[in-house]
């Protein structure tokens, strides 16, 4: 009975997606989908997977992070430098980009294991501010970070380019605020579906294993947990680096689709990490599904309020505001209960419901 | 031999000597009593025992294996299960999660088998759901088992917390104020339960309480503590009718 | 509340489905209320099918912390625009004019360049900073639109042949800067000042030091900071003091420069400032302290106070137009970048009824045929690499006035 | 001598991120959120003053006077709508409100004040300190601001502790619901809180605008950040843990502008959070949380 609604549940989710792709894959062939909306569909990827991969930060560890951005930004980086060295030697897209992403996964993995440390040792805010730091920390050093390579091979240095040493063959891969200006356009919205849809996989068949149970039993209650036989470091540093992983793919995404990747405070600052963040707690915090509906109501919201013009960021932050209190207020909530139109066709009544 | 030898266990807080010179010897099938007023320091004695807290001396053994100073999970491993004062159920997981949470050593496979739905994974969730309901239906929980347990009236969490604990297979079972808060219609249904899984599982059980009337029922020896040490042990009649106990604990 | 959410989601993209089908008259009508918001003089009277206007996107960071450049640009723009719009236009053709926000962020840069190719652009202005630029001219050279970027100086900004600029590129920037420096023997030891994490900044200190070896001059000391970090320039100033430095060169912003020229005075630290065209509009900022910029030396094209008529017609409508604002080089880049397309348009002999393919074939050729006097130079011409052609005027500020240096 | 001129310069900006960590350590205290419109609160009453004395030329001191009647009322109001109605939603929810009013502050400011960047003339008149022959100066600003942290340190501290709404926030900061039960209107002391959380972020823009002039929309929002670590770095919830974790923080970035590498300075003072953070996980002056078994 639990066994057939999980899987329906799933269901719906990769059901949701797979739908979504459908349908814009329709549009987009005959033509009647704008230049925007097209645009825009692989950034909904990206962010739908950013959002999916933080909710297991967030809703399954229950752990506040506020620098999930860092880990895009490591994955972007080292994934965009793979494919920029080796865009000359692995002429393929597809496998070039299968590459990529596995560096991208791997090395943003390593980085949530560093940063898993200090999750071991706090908690909540004291914890939220130790990520948002690392967040800042890579922006800043990714800023300042240089390599060429030349016929001697890399060479790597943190003042600028001159003293790289380059060659007269040699050619500056990585140019500090200037970023990775190239990048080969190897991903489009079919890999961004697969992509959310391999993360979805991943994320809830997590949720739903002996692993998952382990982190959730975390969450709820560390020293029972603990009571248990339940090893809570490993877990831990488990989950936020199978997120970091995640998060680390949605950046190697992110950086082949533009051809420019800078690390501006607006995509690898702490507000981007904020806006991550957004979209798991306004789609409902643990809420695979919602996480993913929430960021693309969010990605496209403010490119439909572009014909406010100047208003456009205002408008859209009083709707942030009006979104989280008619989601989260506990008036709310009782209003939509007694409303709700399961509840108005009264088929069966509400019960809680367990993830 | 002893299942529980506890020696000369000792716990200080800053300049504060919570428990001193402790012991117990618990034998194997033993249902027995910690029994001592509040601040007596029964459940210090609990979270050393569990490696919550790390014992400043003395020498815990289980079944003759040295595991002072281990970590609780070590612990747990090792055979020692517990219930809380203050429930700790994971609330937001049903039922029968809770459970399989601490079925969780016994019952294991990897990450990736999870993740990748190997065949492995569904040979053991499959073994596991079947000993979690079936450990569900000796507390009469089976029917509540997708409910979330926090959802559980609280009678029914006390249940299942000692569920869960003996999910994990232990040797030893402890369980801190199992009736508390329960009326007496509870704590008998309770006291029935405790008899029957001492009974069904060949459980040795630790009970701290301060319901006299379900430690005269169920337990065969006690210890009781005050201000952290060791007041009086032994047969229960025996302890209940020291003029010492009677005065510690009814304070006259 | 994931029912709410998902009928959220239905109605969000219903409504972009229906834009999607709802075609030009939607989209025009946006056009139409954005000009009338703006006060455009643009006639509306012309709808995009008959194709009897130019239709020309701008794109810039209009919020966010570097909306000062984008709002520059969007109204430096549309002044040159309103003035060609009432001179009959470009050929006979009125110009339509949609300004979009990119927010300073390349991906943003798209999705605002996406919306502009849904109104059916033809040619594009833009973009205002350097990474969005280069992100959109990879975009533009897939469309073959052509573009004109006022202000985007990094190097790829114009990789494409059909992507020029009207501003000079970050070396050239850099390389004139020291040579200048060093040709007036104006700096035996001088420091650096740059924000580390901006494009065009880092650009132009890279350049610098790479030709300053080759100059009489040493860089004593060359100090970063980042864009989250440019409140305090204190420790920075100390560093360059205690090097001994007599010449401060600062490859950045007006807007932090302020704040650089007012800690330097209080510090008692005096040296030579000297700086790029990013330093331009510093005289304008409101309730700045001019005695401060007192002998601040910059390489800059454009002068606001300038004394020529086109200059001050140009910054007499800004101010009006804009709430008294004292444009800055970025308004006169838009502005410059306005007429040029037009210059171009001409020469190519472009009507509005061609496609944006074809008027970028046709104008990127014309590009480097036409010469342009405009305010950021006279006798401006172009190269087939997207570079600009003029002369780079080094200006000492006395007496809170710009004075040509030679 | 140069050391002593970047210990300087590390305490004046030190002192301007202890000013605003004050406010952001009393609301954390008592309501348990972390407030990121503080920061834009910061921005619009530096706005507010710059209006009232340069533009319209008003005198310094009213227009600090009036700026702090407006930034408290805005507080209120700010609490009232958007933070009020999440009171028993998780923590997160009305983190996500608040970034929402930061957005929300910033894009109005921008729509009114333009862009562009103000000079905000200095409100503080106090000469600077000249020590050793011009050498070493101290400025007006500097002296000013961190008489100020002493003097709102300890108005706070006797605040809480002698008088009876200061008593209420304490029992609110400790139990929300125990302190109902004790018949503590709880949703006037959080109203309460804001307010003067409110009014201490207009007093601490006029000191951030008069020491570093500059003033735009986005003004209050790294100081904000940075002010929130440094309330962080010494123990969220703890007054004088934000008096000496601003002032830390600014030593530590000046010096490792110094001596280390100005690019690195952000990196360097993070890793320095992080590793205190490692140390102490509450902050230096942090109480420690014992979970109770």
């Amino acid at each position: 009975m639990k066994k057939i609604k999980l899987n329906r549940d799933y269901l719906i989710t990769y059901g949701m997606v797979i739908l979504f792709y459908i349908i814009m894959t329709i549009l987009k062939g005959t033509g009647n989908l704008t230049s925007l909306f097209s645009g825009l569909l692989v950034p909904i990827c990206v962010y739908s997977i950013l959002a999916v991969s933080l909710n297991l930060t967030v809703g399954i560890l229950g752990e506040l992070s506020l620098g999930h951005a860092g880990f895009m930004c490591v994955g972007a980086f080292s994934s965009a430098f793979f494919s920029m060295c080796m865009k000359d030697v692995i002429t393929n897209s597809f496998v070039r980009f299968l590459i990529a992403l596995l560096i991208s996964a791997f090395v943003a993995a390593f980085f949530g294991i560093i940063i898993g440390i200090p999750v071991l040792r706090l908690r909540g805010d004291y914890l939220a501010i130790v990520t948002l730091a690392f967040g800042e920390i890579i922006k800043n050093i990714v800023n300042i970070l240089y390599v060429g390579r030349d016929s001697d091979g890399m060479h790597i240095s943190i003042k600028d380019s001159i003293s790289l040493g380059l060659k007269d063959d040699g050619k500056v891969i990585i140019n500090g605020a200037q970023g990775i200006t190239g990048t080969p356009h190897d991903s489009n919205f079919t890999i961004g579906i697969i992509l959310l849809l391999i993360t979805l996989f991943v994320v809830l068949n997590f949720m739903h294993s002996r692993s998952g149970r382990a982190v959730m039993a975390i969450r709820d209650n560390r020293i029972a947990a603990e009571s248990i036989g339940i090893n809570i470091s490993k877990y831990k540093l488990m989950a936020f680096s199978i997120s970091a992983a995640l998060a680390g793919i949605a950046g190697c995404l992110y950086a082949h689709n533009l051809s420019t990747l800078n690390a501006l405070p607006k995509n690898f600052g702490y507000n981007m990490s904020i806006m991550i963040l957004v979209y798991v707690v306004l789609g409902g915090i643990g809420n695979i599904r919602g996480s993913i509906i929430a960021a693309t109501i969010l990605t496209v919201l403010p490119e439909l309020l572009r014909g406010f013009s100047d208003y456009r960021m205002l408008i859209y932050s009083v709707v942030l505001i009006a979104l989280m209190l008619f989601n989260a207020s506990p008036g709310a909530i009782e209003f939509k209960e007694k409303y709700s139109i399961k509840r108005l066709l009264s088929k069966k009544t509400k019960t809680k419901e367990v993830q | 031999m002893a299942l529980l030898d506890v020696n000369n266990l000792g716990i200080s807080f800053g300049g504060l000597r919570a428990v001193d010179n402790f012991e117990v010897h618990i034998q194997k099938g033993e249902l027995y009593g910690l029994i001592g007023p509040n601040g007596a320091g029964k459940t210090t004695v609990f979270n050393m025992l569990t490696g919550v807290y790390k014992p400043t001396d003395g020498i815990i053994k289980l079944d003759d294996k040295n595991i002072t100073g281990m970590k609780t999970t070590q612990i747990n491993q090792e055979g020692i299960a517990r219930t809380f004062q203050n429930i700790r159920l994971f609330t937001k997981l049903s039922v029968l999660d809770n459970v399989k949470a601490g079925l969780h050593n016994d019952y294991a496979y990897s990450t990736i088998a999870g993740i990748f739905r190997l065949p492995k994974y569904y040979r053991t969730e499959k073994a596991m759901d079947e000993k979690a309901m079936e450990l569900l239906s000796v507390f009469d929980l089976d029917k509540e088992a997708k409910l979330s347990a926090g959802n559980l009236p609280y009678g029914k969490q006390r249940k299942l917390e000692i569920a869960r604990a003996l999910a994990t297979n232990p040797k030893l079972l402890l369980l801190d104020e199992p009736a508390a808060g329960m009326n007496p219609n509870e704590t008998k249904e309770l006291m029935d339960t405790i008899q029957l899984i001492r009974k069904k599982f060949d459980m040795t059980i630790l009970l701290i309480e301060h319901d006299m009337k379900l430690v005269s029922g169920i337990c065969e020896r006690l210890t009781v503590l005050n201000f952290g040490q060791v007041l009086a042990q032994g047969k229960t009649a025996d302890v209940l009718n020291d003029p010492e106990v009677i005065k510690a604990y009814l304070g006259e | 509340m994931k029912k709410i959410t998902s009928m959220l989601l239905a109605v969000v993209l219903g409504a972009t489905l229906l834009c999607g089908c709802g075609g030009a008259a939607d989209t025009s009508a946006t056009g139409t209320t954005d000009d009338t918001a703006t006060e455009s003089t643009a006639a509306d009277n012309s709808s995009a099918s008959t194709g009897a206007t130019f239709k020309i996107g701008g794109i810039g960071p209009i919020t966010g912390g570097a909306a000062v450049y984008g709002n520059a640009v969007k109204n430096g723009a549309q002044i040159a625009i309103d003035e060609i719009n009432a001179a009959g236009g470009i050929n006979g053709a009125q110009i339509e004019y949609k300004f979009e926000d990119d927010e300073h962020d390349a991906e943003k840069a798209v999705n605002a360049y996406n919306t502009l190719k849904d109104w059916n652009m033809q040619l594009l202005m833009g973009t205002v900073t350097s990474a969005p630029c280069v992100a959109v001219s990879e975009k533009t050279k897939e469309d073959n639109i052509f573009q004109l970027t006022p202000s985007g100086t990094s190097v790829p900004c114009t990789q494409y042949d059909n992507a020029f600029r009207v501003c000079f590129s970050d070396p050239l920037q850099g390389t004139a800067s020291a040579k200048y420096i060093g040709m007036n023997n104006l700096s035996s030891k001088l420091a650096v000042i740059y924000d580390s994490s901006d494009v065009y900044s880092s650009g132009i200190y890279e350049t610098f030091a790479k030709e300053a070896a080759n100059q009489p001059f040493e860089i004593v000391a060359a100090e970063a900071f980042t864009a989250d970090n440019k409140t305090d320039f204190t420790t920075q100033l100390q560093k360059a003091k205690d090097a001994g430095a007599d010449l401060v060169f600062l490859p950045i912003y007006y807007q932090e420069a302020t704040l650089i020229l007012s800690q330097a005075d209080t510090m008692g630290y005096k040296p030579t400032f000297f700086g790029c065209d990013g330093l331009d509009g510093i005289l304008g900022v409101e309730n700045f302290d001019n005695s401060l910029a007192e002998g601040v030396m910059l390489l800059t094209p454009f002068a606001a106070d300038a004394k020529d008529d086109a200059t001050v017609n140009f910054v007499t409508k800004y101010k009006e137009q804009f709430g008294g604002d004292i444009p800055n080089q970025f308004a006169a880049d838009a502005y410059d970048a306005i007429y040029i397309m037009k210059a171009a348009i001409e020469k190519a002999g472009c009507t509005p009824d061609m496609d944006a393919s074809a008027i970028c074939d046709a104008v990127k050729g014309a590009m480097t045929q036409i010469s342009v006097d405009g305010l950021t130079g006279a006798g401006m011409s172009w190269t087939a690499d997207g570079e600009v052609n003029k002369d780079p005027k080094a200006v000492v500020i006395k007496d809170g006035v710009y004075v040509a240096m030679d | 001598m140069s050391f002593l001129n970047y210990l300087i310069n590390g305490i004046s900006l030190g002192s301007v991120y202890a000013i605003i960590a004050l406010g952001y350590t009393m609301v954390y205290g008592i309501a348990k959120m972390l407030n990121f419109a503080h920061g834009d609160v910061i921005m619009v009453g530096g706005f507010v003053v710059f209006t009232m004395s340069t533009r319209m030329g008003l005198s310094p001191v009213l227009s600090v006077l009036v700026s702090i009647v407006i930034c408290t009322l805005l507080g209120m109001t700010i609490e009232r709508i958007a933070y009020k109605p999440l009171r028993n939603a998780t923590s997160l929810a009305v983190l996500i409100t608040a970034i929402g009013v930061s957005y929300f502050l910033q894009n109005l400011a921008l729509i009114i004040f333009g862009s562009d960047i103000k000079l905000f003339t200095s409100v503080v008149k106090v000469k600077p300190l000249v020590i050793a022959d011009g050498q070493i100066t101290i400025t007006g600003e500097t002296i000013v601001t961190i008489l100020a942290c002493m003097i709102i340190m300890t108005v706070l501290t006797l605040f809480i502790k002698k008088t009876k709404a200061g008593q209420a926030m304490l029992a609110v900061s400790e139990d929300k619901g125990a302190a109902e039960l004790m018949g503590v209107n709880v949703n006037a002391t959080i109203s309460l809180t804001f307010a003067i959380g409110s009014g201490l972020a207009a007093i601490a823009g006029v000191l951030l605008c008069s020491a570093y002039p500059s003033l735009n929309p986005y003004t209050g929002s790294m100081p904000g950040i940075k002010a929130f670590v440094a309330a962080v770095f010494g123990g969220i919830g703890s007054i004088p843990g934000a008096l000496i974790g601003g002032i830390l923080l600014g030593v530590i970035e000046s010096l490792s502008k110094s001596y280390i590498s100005s690019q690195m300075a952000d990196a360097i003072v993070f890793s320095v959070l992080i590793i205190v953070l490692l140390v102490k996980p509450t902050g230096l002056l942090g109480k420690k949380i014992s979970e109770k078994v």
